[in-house]
């Protein structure tokens, strides 16, 4: 099999293309602000960018200009407020329009769910009695062929790019995530092409030791991305907290479009890669977002010769 | 003890959850309510999280939803697929807490946008789980400080189905939860008791009276026939508030 | 939190009546043979019996009569070949007639989903173009309401009670499983009420130590009985093999309904319970069904306080 | 080196993986050839086995399906909701190997009844995943021992769709697999590469007649322009297969 490790820089290259639909996956935990940074400098354009939760990565990628359309469905800085700069898009056209696709929570999943199972809808028990069916006509409301009764269906979604972090994979892909999992197996099998991202290369007998931990098999991943810390500031269960103090004080630093753009021309633009950034942070910082041990603990899958 | 309305807000909270089994819960005063119900009526309450956490047991005060302290020690943490799908949908969630910018007189609610879908005025969050939430939760709490611009007379978008139109109106849409039962807020309670479920004032806060109620609601609302007032709350449930559940008095 | 501790006596007795569908499940591992035996000893009549592979173990339940109908989706025994007991009923009528609900195993897994998540219907590419649709009306066709296209449903089903093996449990129920997940967790959710059969009983600080590996609630779990070896001659990863030796062995065993009977005599109604099964069976027996070590590995999940 | 028609057959169905990636697989001969394939003409082959297992490498010859030695060091094991649901109707599998009783000419299996359905002759297994496979693996190869009571002019019942009536009949119903690709015998090889896809005569095996496979079938068999013959088993591969894969010979 083919070691399908490339820098971030070559992955992007790559595989991610203006005009394309990117899902940058990862509910809260494991958002992979690296490969959004890395999408920012290489100043790709006219992206769709599909996310549950566009959170602080799309705030900055469409402050940059990467997107023209957003396909989501909430549109917070969790416990903290607005996504400043997505609402500037929205609302002002600042720095450009951006048209919005807009579904709830369960929507989004069951869209990825269709796309990843190759379904041509998905159904679910929402939207009826909500102005989300008017708000989006691609929500449907279908008779259930059993008892008549309506009930909501959703199209699948089939990302170009799905980039996924995690805490582990081998060189071929195959991966392992653990904590949150939020909806990453559903947007891979979900995407044409897929781009995993690790805090960790690890040798395949590590994931062939514990394989119903194995999210995502190396079969469908195209390139295999090592980027310790790549999520930060959001977060890797067991390697590092997410950065709260950053997450709060972004609602300062995006109150104006002027700040974002200063902010990432020191922090994205005014860095080669990952590597610098990190350097920029500190280790320290890096330090103190440590936990301490809490194992897992052990199970025994029983060798049968 | 003196106490602020916050944390009456969150003692009511916390009170209504009494012998509950499940909760949805948000991050914030809905957290905190319902680890302050866990201590106090709800000993068995087991919180769950839209972030794919079941019975989860935070060592500290989350920020986010998806906090890594929520996953450490939980008793299950799973896909959101299976969140929404086995546990909510499921039916396995009595109660959830939810809020908006707008709510309406039958516990519809709006986080949607302020102003038309295309052109906000201001765009809001927007759904998150909320519409499911709504949807199938058992019951449905809503916290929301009292006020004027947020007790609407019509929302200018219903995000989360309530009591809809009122009546049967919701039952005969095939929604599985029951709907609003409870709208929590810093000066006052309310339920939706009567035949038409419509918002109806149950108990105000220790020193509000019912005009400053009437004051901050955009429709004239309805009365229950008794309007308690809610006791103050206890030493104990100030104290495991404001020592264990925020000591740094963020939500006080 | 309760203490849902009890034998596998007073479980099947208080939760399995006649006349109730119950669904065994797992697929060739972790098949509950304990439970089994136990309502046949305790002569439950008229059950519905819903599992993808009835394998042996409904096999032997249908020979001793307490079922009139099954619903299933492969009828052998895997590797070896027919399930006699149950197509002498199906064919001859013997002990008694069998009525049949027969579907592919993905239309299964879809109605366990269906019935899980409160699904009216489950959609899946499967069955056009086969006479499994004459056979079994309840599964339908319904046109896509996105491009027109005609997609299969099943109904969901919602078992009165399931039954699980799994390697671990704490007292309130919360149950993790590894290895072959089969349907386990999906009839979990989707049954009215759960009995948790397991080989060990963990303290909750087990099971919360890797909480991604919890597969059902103790919130839905109305049972947990201990039971080692409750799933001989099927097989628990990591704590004993398959007795392939049995399976074999049935082929001949089954061959006439005479043979069963005295088989059921045997190992079923001449012993009072599993203790009594496993004492019969022999230490020397069970002790070559362990497998070695082959252990999973660590994962951190960190402390964050 | 001499060898038996199952040997024959089962490294024909080894040679044709050639280069496959991804193989949903049964236990017996299919498993066999599999692994075979994985020694010689296909390094990569992962193999997929519907008890929810992927990338599976078992240390001793599995029995069931679900044997516990194709879970320990697999890459990926997965529910079944998911590997029916993500792996085989996402599209994943490149060839699945199917069987049955009776086949027809279009590659259409019956593996349920022999008699009418309500008033079984012999009841069979079912599909089990058969029908879901043979829907949407990308090419399906059918291994079946030649015999006329399989080959049969009409099937008792359809269980998995083939090439249904031939022509662009599967196409036109949506399934999104390609459909049968080769049946292998332990007599002879077939494909249906023609506009019909009608099952045709493409190879025998060493010192099989076509007359012989001829007198094995049910129907008037289409026989190809070039017939050619299989190459005999190679020396390693019928010592890897006997000191290998299958040392008591189980399957020879």
């Amino acid at each position: 099999m083919t070691d399908k490790r490339r820098t971030m820089a070559e992955a992007i290259a790559e595989y991610v293309r203006d005009g394309m639909a990117i899902a940058i996956e990862g509910f809260t935990a494991c958002i992979c602000f690296a490969a959004g940074h890395e999408i920012i400098r290489q100043r790709r354009r006219d992206l769709t960018l599909i996310r549950m939760t566009p959170d602080l990565i799309y705030d900055q990628m469409i402050a940059a200009g990467v997107a023209s359309r957003m396909v989501f469905s909430y549109l917070g800085n969790p416990g903290v407020g607005s996504l400043n700069a997505i609402r500037r898009a929205i609302e002002h056209g600042i720095p450009a329009p951006l048209e919005l696709e807009e579904y709830s929570h369960y929507g989004m999943v069951g869209r990825y769910i269709a796309g990843a199972t190759n379904l041509p809808f998905y159904p679910l028990r929402s939207y009826t009695g909500s102005d989300m069916l008017q708000a989006n006509p691609r929500i449907k409301i279908i008779d259930d062929p059993y008892r008549g009764t309506p009930i909501a269906v959703v199209p699948p979604i089939n990302p170009d790019v799905a980039i996924i972090h995690a805490q582990r994979a081998d060189i071929h892909g195959n991966t392992q995530l653990w904590g949150l999992l939020g909806s990453q197996k559903e947007v891979a099998f979900a995407a044409r092409r897929r781009i995993v991202v690790v805090e960790e290369i690890v040798a395949e007998s590590v994931i062939r030791a514990d394989p119903n931990r194995t999210l995502i098999p190396g079969l469908i991943v195209d390139a295999v991305v090592h980027e310790p810390y790549g999520a930060h500031p959001s977060y890797a269960q067991g390697y590092y907290d997410r950065d709260n103090a950053f997450y709060l004080a972004w609602e300062d630093l995006s109150a104006e479009h002027d700040r974002v753009v200063a902010w990432l021309d020191e922090w994205v633009y005014g860095v080669a890669d990952r590597a610098a950034y990190l350097a920029k942070l500190g280790e320290a910082h890096l330090t103190q977002l440590r936990p301490t041990p809490a194992p897992a603990g052990a199970v025994d899958y029983g060798a049968y010769r | 003890m003196s106490y602020s309305a916050s944390e009456m807000m969150i003692v009511a909270a916390a009170r209504a959850l009494a012998g509950a089994r499940t909760v949805f819960v948000g991050v914030g005063l809905p957290n905190i309510a319902c680890n302050l119900a866990r201590h106090t009526v709800a000993p068995d309450l087991e919180l769950i999280y839209e972030a794919g956490v079941y019975g989860g047991g935070p060592a500290r005060l989350p920020l986010s939803i998806g906090d890594p302290t929520l996953v450490t020690g939980a008793t299950a943490v799973v896909s959101q697929a299976d969140l929404f799908g086995l546990y909510l949908q499921g039916g396995l969630v009595e109660v959830a807490l939810l809020g908006g910018a707008q709510i309406d007189r039958f516990g519809n609610l709006n986080s949607t946008v302020i102003g038309p879908y295309d052109r906000p005025k201001v765009r809001l969050p927007g759904s998150g789980g909320a519409c499911e939430i709504a949807a199938n939760a058992q019951r449905t709490f809503m916290i929301m400080r009292l006020k004027r611009r947020a007790f609407v007379e019509r929302l200018d978008f219903t995000t989360s189905p309530g009591h809809l139109n009122g009546g049967d109106s919701r039952q005969r849409l095939g929604l599985q939860g029951s709907g609003p039962a409870l709208v929590i807020t810093d000066l006052a309670l309310f339920d939706f008791a009567n035949p038409e479920h419509e918002m109806q004032l149950i108990a105000t806060n220790p020193g509000i009276s019912i005009d400053t109620v009437r004051a901050e609601i955009g429709w004239p609302i309805r009365i229950a026939d008794v309007v308690q007032t809610t006791a103050a709350p206890s030493a104990e449930e100030l104290r495991f508030m404001r020592e264990e559940l925020d000591p740094e008095g963020m939500y006080r």
